[in-house]
């Protein structure tokens, strides 16, 4: 096993998949010649050349279409929206064209894509480039939405999704494109619609996603350390498919709930699986489910008001401590 | 083109494919008409957006293209679907949304889809199929077919940014790509030329792309077909895309809810008097001395074939609740949790 | 008190505001000569004339930033997006610009507009002429949401969106444009953010939005009538604001909440709502909050197929029945 | 402009707007070096793009500008910003996001506003700021107040759906806005011209839209003044909108994290030493024959006042948490239920 960065896996995967397949190609803003702005696709025009590996203009909505037509006519592309924010000025193509071709045209059309974008908070980036939106995503029927904490689910879920015939939001969260982790060499796929329990506990159940997977890790060690509450923390990894059978046996054996979410709070994908899990299994919670979110409010830029804004380890140490007492 | 042909009257179109220009026309009059009667006996239901006057563009494409060629069309696309080869069946079932339908009733009048026929969708959000033509026509490029897309849209689509990024798109990265605006005057029930910054408000914005600025008399079968034919040939030469504006008229309201009392008194009748494309397509046929009964033959097969189909879909079932879930996603179900 | 459809009380709404406030105009596709595709703003160009309704081209991002520009400097626009699925193609706006830059700016900036549009299914427009997107508008920070469903509730609180300094988002229901109501003569404004209950009862609550409170109301007779359950219906009306005192009021009492909504599954209004409720009255639920959504799937186009998807009164029947039996 | 300076050599630009012009360039020049130097010290954190390079354009619409008229930048508009007289303070203060900032670093640098001086916001969302810079020029028309609206973004964001949406929504209705396209030859770190179907990626466009192509130098800061003098006026008397491609050069990297390795080798360093807007302009001051003090004063009040606000902003302190939850919504706070 090799260990990679996050940023690393991203192009060790679409590497894998454009030797093995020659139908998948890569667009979007300055992702060729200077390799993404967040350096995540370096060495892929090297590699691959560039009919394969294209800068685009600052056309998002061209874009989306382009990899569209594409798909339904016998490629997988991959196009990278540079900050997820900028998903808004397509969004058309997420809502209205690729999540419904496939069921308005009876099966006809399909779409095998992937749609990369740079997610999340935590650079002070302020608030057009720091959201969290893959609760945008998941209100879409139609598509699949993944989104993943460590650089082997990066390598492993961004081959299964460039493999897939649904097209995929893969949410990459800006602030862990540095962090490191063991990357298993050689081919490698995971599969979509698998949670993974991340930290074995028996207390209570924590949900999380992206960069709040290691900040909820971090909290119930610290939980343990300091107080002996024993929280399982389960990574989430796909929004959709959703592996409920893994969040449900957890809760099960648990009886206590929290959610830990980065985007703002209203109708965010905790609220939704909140929602289900307080209907399936109401008779075995001992207590309320709680949703640690950011506040339903936008981005400050300044770092010490953004740090107070995204739940921090702090936070959640603290609420669940508060709340489990 | 028979060598006959191109040595006819000053003229190089083949006897058979003025006809088959004139059947595709005739095809699409008939069919929409019915769609309308049907309408009115309210068995079709939803919206529906009609090609009446505008029928010489689906015809002229259609017929120019090759088979494995693509198109992508918007809700008025039935014109478009029907030209490249479409059941009437499957056009006037969905149009019902019966169980016979293109899409099983699924989609509806304003998504005609049908794939095998090269029919890469109809869509209803305006300019977002230009993009996706555009990317077609990259795939051609990339795996080296030759196929070429076709993309038709409105006028009015001509303000909407997608257009803009696709043009873009397409010229840099010079794709196989034509761009068809069928310019009808009105964009819904607002004159263009109200709400627009230029006169021809395709073809005035060509060279903001560096390309041509070509004009045509959208309403004479041969000039659009012979301009298709121009397109095609460029693009399955590498030489890149074009855009063509034609000139045109619908004879009906923008959709089924429009009376179209927005438009000045007479106009419409002036169009149809003066510049029917079937009527004028009709005169051609005679001009280049074409045998009358065989147009006659080709009208009364049409005919037949639009009332067979109209008894055929009125007698299809409606869809079974059992498709209702079925592709959502590609696995063939609905499932989004286990 | 008139008796008004509920496109008559939309066109009201904008002229009581607009007699009033000369800083008030009024944009869309179609909307001037024609009255609008859906007739709810006709009459409204012979009273104000050109200046101030205004037909535009198919832009719906120059129209939405344009309303926004105006409304920094001093108007107070309405703009029109003929359906709501079409808020995707200026998405940018309500998710990024609109929403965002009152606080971005520390306050200097203000966006005090009105965006309507058509919103929900029914008419058998297919996949992407028939969604209910308000749970998109929920999700995001800044902006008011809105959803009547009564003529009346469309004039008071259509004037108070246009009278509110932050930008309102309100939805009107297609298929609600020909029902009929009351409506209080003269100059009447309602206020954001408060719901109603509409039908008193005391075994169950229901929350409803825009076309699902009739069917609400009707399911309820229905079950009052064939079997003696007593629900109270909820008209929720605003979003956001969340008037969650008269829901956690209905609920406290009843003990049981089901949410009855339009949106595809799917981090829906009724996901925030029952996760809320399952937190705050956890220990006054005597049974699972449950939601009667339409599938999380696109809209089929076959009126038989719409029928079964989105909720009937027969499913909200059916529905809470089974579950109280 | 005063009769003795229209008399001057060939030239009618005043002395005092001419001092003005230096003034406004050496100010962003200053600030923009001063910004970059406190990156270096890690004091400026997040992302933060600089006009050095491109002073002139900032300087020649901002000394043009009456009072009350209004602007609309990028997440590189400092400059701008600074140009229409906002606090050095409030600039440096709110790139380190501190209490003393514009925006008292709620915002950041890619947001700076200053509505008392006409800023109605920085946007980095490429092209959204074009129509809402046609938005408050439809305000000033709709309300007869004789303001005009300028909105200043990159060659990049020519390709973009918002321009052509907002340059045709402001011609149709005749808008005074004034579009002012800043071409660096760059979209972050791609060349302009290997993604765009045109070599003047503003200016052969304005046909469709039916403008003049107006293209100049945008670094010699009399035409740029003089340009924007008579789109001014063009505005102010109702004759509508303007587009404007200023060629330029951007001497550091597109943003905080770019290097700028991706130039040509000497293309930076020929710009610099051949094409500075402010060493041009300080000839052109000499060529002028004017007094060389008054310069020389020009710059030692601007050093200092960049550095007095550069020590302000470092004792000022982060901006109180109480802030946080502040203007969410116009009552001043955050509650989204009760
Ligand atoms: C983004 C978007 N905005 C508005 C509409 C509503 N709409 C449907 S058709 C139409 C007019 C289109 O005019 P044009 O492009 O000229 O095509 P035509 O209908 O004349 O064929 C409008 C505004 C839409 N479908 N999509
Ligand atoms: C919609 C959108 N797409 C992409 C970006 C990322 N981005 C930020 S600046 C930039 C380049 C802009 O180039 P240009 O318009 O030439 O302006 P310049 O930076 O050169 O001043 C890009 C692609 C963005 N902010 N918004
Ligand atoms: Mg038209
Ligand atoms: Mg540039």
């Amino acid at each position: 096993m090799a260990q990679l960065t996050y940023r690393e896996a991203v192009a060790a995967a679409i590497a894998q998949e454009m030797y093995r397949d020659e139908t998948v190609a890569f667009i979007g803003e300055d992702v060729a010649g200077a390799g993404g702005v967040f350096k995540a696709t370096v060495g892929l025009l090297d590699k691959f050349g560039p009919k394969r590996v294209i800068d685009t203009p600052i056309s998002e909505q061209a874009m989306m279409g382009a990899a569209m037509g594409a798909a339904m006519t016998g490629m997988r592309p991959i196009v990278e929206i540079m900050f997820s924010d900028f998903l808004a000025v397509c969004w058309d193509f997420v809502a209205n064209e690729m999540s419904k071709s496939h069921y308005m045209s009876n099966g006809q059309l399909k779409c095998p894509l992937v749609v990369r974008t740079g997610n999340g908070g935590g650079s002070r980036f302020g608030a057009q480039h720091s959201q969290s939106v893959e609760n945008w995503a998941m209100a879409i029927p139609g598509i699949k939405v993944v989104a993943p904490s460590t650089p082997a689910d990066v390598k492993g879920l961004l081959a299964a999704s460039i493999r897939d015939n649904d097209p995929v939001l893969f949410f990459e969260h800006k602030s862990l494109y540095a962090t490191k982790g063991e990357v298993p060499d050689g081919e490698y796929i995971d599969t979509l619609g698998t949670a993974k329990v991340v930290r074995k506990g028996k207390d209570a159940t924590i949900l999380a996603l992206a960069m709040m997977v290691p900040r909820s890790i971090a909290a119930a060690d610290k939980l343990m350390k300091d107080t002996g509450i024993d929280v399982e923390v389960i990574d989430v990894r796909s929004l959709v498919p959703l592996d409920m059978q893994t969040i449900n046996a957890s809760v099960k054996k648990t009886g206590r709930l929290f959610t830990v979410e980065e985007n703002p709070r209203l109708c965010g994908w905790g609220a939704e699986i909140a929602s289900i899990v307080a209907d399936e299994l109401f008779w075995s919670l001992d207590g309320p489910i709680v949703r640690i979110t950011t506040p339903h409010m936008p981005l400050p830029a300044a770092d010490n008001l953004e740090d107070i804004t995204i739940p921090s380890v702090d936070r959640i140490y603290s609420k669940v401590k508060q709340v489990l007492k | 083109m028979s060598d006959k042909n191109a040595a006819l009257v000053n003229d190089d179109i083949a006897e058979e494919i003025r006809l088959e220009l004139y059947r595709s026309q005739y095809l699409i009059r008939v069919s929409e008409q019915r769609a309308y009667d049907l309408f009115l006996q309210n068995l079709v239901k939803g919206t529906s957006h009609l090609s009446l006057g505008q029928e010489a563009i689906a015809a002229g494409f259609g017929v120019a293209m090759q088979k494995d060629d693509k198109s992508f069309c918007t809700y008025r696309g039935h014109a478009h679907t029907l030209a490249r080869g479409a059941s009437v069946r499957g056009v006037i079932g969905e149009l019902m949304q019966r169980d016979c339908g293109l899409m099983r009733g699924k989609g509806g009048s304003m998504h005609l889809t049908d794939v095998d026929n090269g029919v890469m969708g109809s869509y209803a959000i305006i300019g977002a199929h230009l993009p996706m033509a555009v990317g077609s026509a990259w795939r051609a490029q990339y795996l080296g077919q030759d196929d070429v897309t076709t993309v038709f849209f409105g006028d009015g689509t001509t303000n909407i940014g997608a257009f803009h990024e696709a043009l873009n798109y397409a010229v840099v990265f010079k794709l196989p790509v034509v761009f068809v605006c069928e310019n009808n005057n009105y964009m819904e029930y607002t004159p263009i030329e109200s709400i627009t910054a230029v006169k021809n408000p395709a073809a005035d914005r060509a060279s903001a792309y560096g390309l041509e600025s070509i004009i045509i008399d959208g309403n004479d079968a041969d000039i659009v077909y012979r301009t298709a034919q121009d397109a095609y040939k460029k693009a399955r030469e590498g030489n890149g895309p074009s855009l063509i504006e034609c000139k045109t008229y619908r004879h009906s309201g923008h959709s089924r809810a429009d009376p179209g009392s927005y438009r000045p008194k007479g106009e419409v009748e002036y169009w149809k008097e003066n510049n029917d494309p079937i009527k004028r397509y009709k005169e051609r046929l005679a001009e280049f001395l074409i045998d009358a009964s065989k147009v006659k033959k080709i009208e009364s097969d049409i005919i037949k074939e639009v009332d067979e189909a109209t008894e055929f879909a009125k007698k299809s079932p409606m869809p079974p609740e059992s498709i209702l879930t079925e592709n959502v996603y590609s696995d063939g179900g609905w499932a989004w949790r286990n």
